[in-house]
């Protein structure tokens, strides 16, 4: 009989990771403790814990890690309440990888990037991040803007300030919104301090986050002088198949779970203001 | 020789105050009540909601007994009249759809009444053992 | 073509189900249904059956996979089977029709092995509608009532069925029935499809046309004020979508059963409010935005992804079972305006 | 009696228009054909002479709709009530579902509806019209011409055993007001509860298993108003989009007769739209009769402000037990 894609692979998450209150990272392999499919840069999976429900999560791993792969999960509904409850050792069932990833072969190419992320928007651009820092020499100028609600909300913080930030070429830029004991960096919005440090449009910027943080992210580059066909961003919506069967995340006739999640905003502006 | 005699699930759901207790003194006394009751506690006879009843049926029950305080002595003053009213109706219409009455019963059972309490159990589970297994109301993707 | 005389019917079905599970649409309480042909059971004269044929392909629910859990242990059941060989007997032309909308869907990469195994193992002989309803509005979609698709057309007169295979599964069917079947010219089918073809063009919904709609319209309709009146007292109930033929979204849902888990797939409405639930939000928060999502799908959405070709086909279902009598062919006058009515 | 027309209905509406003592009406807008009539709000006379319908095919109970429309706006609402909804209307009163200043209802006479079901169930599917005029409908048919059919013949089920032609609700009526009639609505339970276990389990077998778990029966139903359902909430347990056996169908329907049982007015919103055609209107009936038999006679939504009985109790109630048996007979 032909494979099946709704049929899951079984995986076992290995190593648990709290991020920060609300988020953690969840490692996983197969049970002979090999990855369990390749993946390209922005691309998801479905995780699943039978009996609770099937979710889908960005792979924030990037795809060079060639041992395990890599989820961070915010706690907020069913499944991810469930799988913050769990301890290393749970097995979990995991499909994918679905969607398209982010252009980093072709488009990105050469060119400088600048990556806009807040709160656990970080998840999939992580994986974009490690993957360009991990072909250094094919890209330009990379410049990072993060920013979370305080300072234990960074997600990956470690990570961002141990190896991201002692780069060549890499800049990170973290602020929080509010002031905070121990923060000596910066304080305020996310679309703020990007326009505050004034990019120039030389370069491609991708945006996650919550979707007001997009929104004005958005109108903060443009007033920089940024192109909508610059800048890309990556969506979620509610999914149950992953393959654009079964007919709940469609923004207009685009399924975000197979024509997407990452769109362009000149693509998004052709949509219908649905997502 | 195996014997392969059939023993019918039953599931108990007993108020705290009375039932439960008649239960328990059922037990310290040592009166024998079959094993295939399950009792399971809840905080007044009126907190079992319909699809209580329903639910332990599609588990894979074959009997659900309610029991409470006697009418009047209700721990929250008059649950135990809802329950009564509730259940009338609802066995009633189990009844109507044609699911057998002899299934589903209420007892009023107070603390003090383990002699009760294990003969209304031996007599609910005798009757349910006639009956043989709960065909009508049943999922048989719980019946493995 | 070959014919059989209607008191030969049953014989022909006792042949036929002698290789294969054979289902008819039979009448029953609240209309026909397709059912397993047994010895004597008959078939329904009724124009069409309440539900669609669709369940033979894509069921209103299937188990998809199970789970057993123990500890942190998952264990991962896949006890898909090899489907039996079976027959649809008598199914109409907008239904034939709708296995084709379907068939993008599940057919295209990556392929629902599920719906494929069924369909592979599934043999359609259609009808010919002899007496279309009011309700009827095929013609609109390019459907030919009076020549449906499948594996056999079929063709019934006062005294005889007339068949023609059109594909090789149908060539074996009928070489499985060619004792009881003879030769014949297709004048009576013709005549037949001359009959239908002018009742066809009387039908009051036989000038709803899809002119206005089809790929690239989603910015011109998504907007239209006229959403808010459409939509103002949909009920957000699933009867459209449940007899619709082309209708094909589906939930994906666990059970706990009382050894493990087993996880179904299920049809879906997009008239439900949880449809597009996420623990953060809805992204169609009104029954105005799913009532428009069904209708967009049907005429512009699904065009969009597949070469113009509309998602529905005139059966004529909504139309007679809508709670308050709203259904596609409202929604299209009143979005395409005057032109359509 | 004066024959409640859509012309006298339309002058009703002008006058209370441009008067000003309502600001739309909620009403029926024509279809395709002559008997597919969707609700719509009209805020113009114009409009409603052009789209405003009301003919034998009206049956739809707009009780439920005025919860949303009330909402909506200031002004009030003009509705035209038949008996039976002024029944629902009283009870969604009584649930404090929405406010009674916003809403102007005129009662209105009626003399039966039609079930199209019913019509296409004597002459086949073709119905190009029909006249509803008289008390014999002329149907046109595509293939056998016109046919004539008594009135009586082809009147829903539930207003061939109507409850009332009396109006518990109203601002003004038209026409005269009716008495609450003794119907023979419990004919058909009497019958169910006659047959023996097997054979009511056959029947609600057949019945139920052709239920396709569209929800329609909730989501028309004036006592289903909760703001989410239990069948929607993904914690119940019981949120099952499709009937995976009979177990969730009898689930299903049980559960969604007993949350109504003692507000159910028996308006019959329930059984005239399920596709399937299933009778639930028999599963209400029986809670019906059984509280009335129980618990002495209780007509949902007579009067407002009257505690449902399930909500209610005596000390001398009938035990279960007694209440089991007592339906036997």
């Amino acid at each position: 009989m032909i494979n099946e894609t709704l049929i899951p692979k079984l995986g076992v998450i290995t190593e648990i990771r709290q991020d920060t209150p609300d988020i953690k990272t969840f490692r996983v392999v197969s049970p002979e403790g090999k990855k369990l499919f390749e993946h390209r840069p922005g691309q998801c999976a479905m995780l699943s814990i039978p009996g609770i429900g099937e979710a889908m999560f960005s792979i924030t791993s990037s795809p060079t890690n060639t041992e395990y792969m890599e989820f961070s999960i915010k706690k907020c509904g069913c499944v991810t309440t469930w799988l913050h409850a769990a301890e290393p050792g749970q097995n979990v069932t995991v499909r994918g990888p679905y969607g398209n990833p982010f252009p980093v072969d072709d488009v990105f190419a050469g060119k400088d990037l600048l990556f806009v992320a807040g709160g656990v928007g970080l998840a999939p651009l992580r994986s974009v991040i490690n993957y360009c820092r991990h072909y250094r020499d094919r890209y330009g100028k990379i410049d990072i803007v993060y920013g979370s609600r305080s300072k234990d909300d960074l997600l990956d913080y470690q990570e961002i300030i141990n190896e991201w930030a002692t780069d060549s070429g890499v800049n990170v830029h973290l602020t929080i919104d509010r002031e905070q004991e121990g923060w000596d960096g910066h304080v305020g919005f996310v679309p703020n301090y990007v326009k505050e440090l004034g990019f120039d449009t030389n370069k491609i910027a991708v945006l996650c986050g919550p979707p007001i943080m997009i929104k004005f992210t958005l109108e903060g580059l443009r007033s920089l002088g940024f192109e909508k066909t610059q800048v890309y961003t990556t969506l979620e919506l509610r999914m149950k198949c992953g393959v654009g069967k079964c007919g709940r995340c469609n923004v207009g006739s685009k399924y975000v779970c197979k024509d997407g999640p990452v769109f362009r905003f000149d693509e998004l502006d052709e949509l219908p203001n649905e997502y | 020789m195996q014997v392969n005699e059939y023993k019918p699930k039953i599931v108990a759901f007993c108020c705290n105050w009375c039932s439960y207790a008649g239960a328990d003194l059922a037990g310290s006394n040592r009166l024998a009540y079959p094993a295939e009751v399950k009792v399971i506690r809840v905080p007044c006879s009126c907190r079992v909601n319909p699809m209580f009843i329903l639910r332990a049926f599609q588990r894979g029950a074959d009997g659900v007994i309610l029991c409470g305080c006697h009418p009047g002595d209700c721990h929250y003053t008059s649950g135990n009249y809802y329950t009564r009213r509730r259940m009338a109706l609802l066995f009633s219409m189990l009844d109507y759809l044609g699911i057998e009455k002899e299934r589903t019963r209420v007892e009023w059972v107070s603390a003090a009444e383990g002699a009760k309490f294990a003969a209304t159990m031996n007599d609910f589970v005798k009757t349910v053992t006639a009956l043989g297994e709960n065909k009508r109301l049943e999922d048989l993707r719980c019946k493995k | 073509m070959r014919k059989i005389s209607l008191s030969n019917l049953d014989k022909a079905f006792a042949l036929i189900a002698e290789n294969a599970k054979l289902y008819i649409p039979v009448d029953g309480k609240g209309g026909a249904s397709f059912k397993l042909w047994q010895e004597g059971v008959k078939m329904s004269d009724a124009l069409n059956t309440v539900r669609s044929a669709k369940d033979f392909f894509f069921p209103q629910m299937e188990t998809l996979m199970e789970f057993k859990t123990e500890g942190k242990n998952i264990e991962i059941i896949d006890n898909r089977q090899e489907k039996e060989d079976f027959v649809v007997f008598g199914v109409r032309a907008c239904d034939v029709k709708s296995f084709e909308i379907l068939d993008r869907v599940f057919l295209s990469e990556p392929v629902d092995s599920y719906y494929a195994s069924r369909r592979e193992k599934g043999v359609i002989v259609s009808l010919a509608c002899g007496r279309p309803s009011e309700t009827c509005f095929c013609k609109t979609f390019g459907i030919d009532a009076a020549n449906p698709a499948g594996d056999i057309t079929a063709w019934k007169t006062e005294t005889d069925l007339y068949l023609l295979a059109n594909t090789e599964k149908g060539e074996k069917l009928l070489s499985a029935i060619s004792s009881i079947t003879e030769d014949c010219d297709g004048k009576a089918v013709e005549e037949q499809k001359k009959q239908i073809s002018a009742i066809m063009e009387k039908l009051p919904l036989s000038n709803v046309t899809t002119e206005k709609f089809g790929a690239g319209k989603t910015k011109e309709y998504f907007d239209s004020p006229a959403w808010d009146e459409l939509s103002s007292h949909c009920l957000g109930c699933g009867t459209c979508t449940f007899v619709c033929p082309t209708c094909q979204c589906y939930d994906i849902k666990d059970f706990k059963t009382n050894e493990g888990v087993q996880r179904f797939r299920c049809w879906d409405s997009c008239m439900y409010s949880d449809f597009t639930l996420m623990a953060h939000g809805n992204s169609r928060a009104s029954q105005k935005e799913r009532f428009r999502q069904r209708f967009m799908h049907k005429l512009v959405y699904y065009p969009d992804n597949n070469d113009g070709m509309f998602s529905c086909v005139g059966c004529g279902r909504c139309l007679t079972k809508c709670p308050i009598s709203m259904n596609i062919v409202k929604v299209m006058k009143t979005l395409g305006g005057k032109e359509n009515d | 009696m004066q024959k409640i027309t859509r012309e006298v209905l339309i002058a009703k509406a002008e006058e209370l228009l441009s008067n000003g003592t309502v600001s739309k009406v909620l009403g029926l807008k024509k279809g395709e054909f002559s008997y597919d009539q969707t609700p719509a709000v009209f805020t113009d006379i114009e409009s409603m002479k052009k789209d405003f319908v009301f003919d034998d095919f009206s049956g739809a109970n707009f009780s439920k709709y005025l919860i949303k429309e009330t909402k909506k706006g200031e002004g009030k609402t003009l509705v035209f009530l038949k008996p039976c909804d002024t029944y629902s209307f009283n009870q969604l009163l009584t649930e404090h579902r929405f406010d009674r200043e916003k809403v102007y209802v005129v009662g209105i006479a009626c003399d039966g509806m039609v079930d199209i079901k019913k019509i296409k169930n004597a002459f086949g599917d073709g119905i190009v019209s029909v006249d509803a005029t008289t008390d014999t409908l002329k149907v046109e048919t595509l293939y056998d011409g016109v046919k004539e059919i008594a009135k009586a013949e082809v009147l829903a089920e539930r207003c061939r055993n109507c409850k009332s032609k009396k109006h518990v609700a109203y601002d003004e009526l038209i026409g005269e007001d009716g008495e609450v009639i003794s119907s023979n609505r419990f004919d058909q339970v009497d019958e169910l509860e006659k047959m023996t276990a097997d054979e009511r389990f056959a029947f609600w077998q057949n019945e139920l298993s052709r239920c396709i778990r569209c929800n329609a029966c909730r989501d028309v139903c004036p006592a289903c108003t909760c703001e989410k359902c239990v069948f929607d909430n993904p914690n119940s347990g019981v949120q099952n989009k499709a009937a995976a056996n009979s177990f969730e169908e009898q689930m299903f329907h049980i559960i969604r007769a007993f949350h109504v049982a003692g507000r159910c007015t028996d308006c019959g919103e329930c059984s005239r739209v399920c596709p399937q055609q299933i009778p639930l209107h028999l599963l209400n009936r029986k809670f019906i009769k059984d509280i009335n038999g129980f618990y002495g006679d209780y007509q949902a939504g007579e009067e407002v402000g009257n505690r449902a009985p399930l909500v209610n109790y005596t000390k001398e109630d009938l035990e279960p037990s007694e209440a089991v048996n007592k339906g036997d007979k």
